[in-house]
């Protein structure tokens, strides 16, 4: 699975993209959330405010129980700043 | 009808509002809103810069979105998002939104909704450098705010 | 701040709409509004023409006022109004309005404004001709009601 | 005083502008359109239906019992159709 971050969750991941191969316990987008905290103090401070990550699942916003499958591209930011 | 343009290149108001309307002599106004960059700059400092990230291929994908919308919405004949990214300083335009009808109302109304729309549908992220320091915008709750007044009213 | 062209020459909307925030990086947004001469043309006819007829004098005094109450209301950087006179083809540029502010709503709001009121109160009139007769426009309750909304709120 | 018309109630009355001298009972705007209304078959028909007739007195819009003054330049015309 394709992971993209953008803006200063990128920032504070240190890292524009990566691929990773999901653990079977991770089914959602919430789930994914759960263990991508667990990947480092980098991530679990990227994610931290929970409530602010956007999740967007083949450029579409989706909902923390938004089902995941192994082609998906994921993109988690803050909210949006442009215009 | 529809014509979404995300570059880093400045562009020039008066060709593109041209364009929007060119060959269609039903069209009896164009309502055009630019954003502009605001200088921020500290004190003392050599002065504010902007970096705009987007995220390639959502952002195309949700401004088109939100165009159609508008057109479902009101009796658009054209509609045109611009957008740049990459690094501007103050002054700079960031964005163009630009609706055409045969009628004022509908022009004006869609293209405010589609600014309000864009603030917080398109993937677009601001880095302010105020000559000092860095920061990511923040998002307004008042953005929120004024795009959530166009899902009650038309 | 507030500028007034009452004029028989085309207009370049990029060249305007630049002149307006030229110079002030704290505008974060410029909202315009361009009304176009719509093509009426009877069936089988040479095609349609307009003429515009307008009371110099009392024009820039009107149209002055009405900016005049946009800067009041609103808090804008600059105003711009331009109408064109004179006789006008399908597709040209009749009149222009544009606002800028520090606020993307203000300028939106002040340009629909501004459009709205100068309908009912600056003292033009459209001569139409469809190619086959001459009538003059009629004004439109629509206008009237147009205008009237920004008489109760904000 | 001059009187100066526009639109089609310029063309009614077939001339766009004029100075006259008004009679003693004319002090007001209403009083001034009905005197007109006496000048001939074109005022009359241009003045016809009363109540669209806008008038300015030196550039300002007014109401019918705007009060004259010997050096006031009165427009008379149809609602206005810019924009």
């Amino acid at each position: 699975m394709k992971l993209l971050y953008f803006a200063w969750i990128r920032a504070k991941i240190g890292m524009a993209e990566e691929t990773v191969t999901l653990p079977p316990e991770v089914g959602d987008v919430g789930q994914l959330l759960d263990w991508l905290e667990t990947r480092g103090a980098n991530f679990a401070a990227a994610l931290k405010e929970r409530g602010v990550v956007k999740v967007a699942v083949n450029q579409e916003y989706v909902g923390k129980d938004h089902k995941l499958g192994t082609g998906d591209e994921v993109a988690l930011f803050p909210p949006v700043t442009g215009g | 009808m529809i014509t979404i343009k995300v570059q880093r290149e400045d562009f020039d108001i008066g060709v593109e509002l041209a364009g929007l309307s060119a060959g269609n002599t039903q069209i009896g106004g164009v309502a055009s809103f630019t954003g502009l960059v605001r200088d921020i700059a500290a004190p003392g400092s050599a002065g504010s810069r902007m970096t705009l990230e987007h995220y390639p291929g959502m952002t195309e994908k949700q401004l088109h979105a939100i165009a159609t919308q508008a057109t479902e919405r009101w009796p658009l004949d054209a509609c045109l998002i611009i957008h740049r990214y990459g690094e501007l300083a103050p002054g700079d335009r960031i964005v163009l939104v630009a609706t055409a009808s045969a009628h004022r109302e509908a022009a004006l109304s869609a293209c405010a909704f589609l600014i309000d729309w864009l603030k917080t549908k398109a993937p677009f992220w601001k880095l302010e450098d105020d000559g000092a320091t860095q920061r990511w915008v923040e998002a307004k709750d008042s953005d929120d705010a004024a795009a959530a007044k166009w899902a009650d009213t038309k």
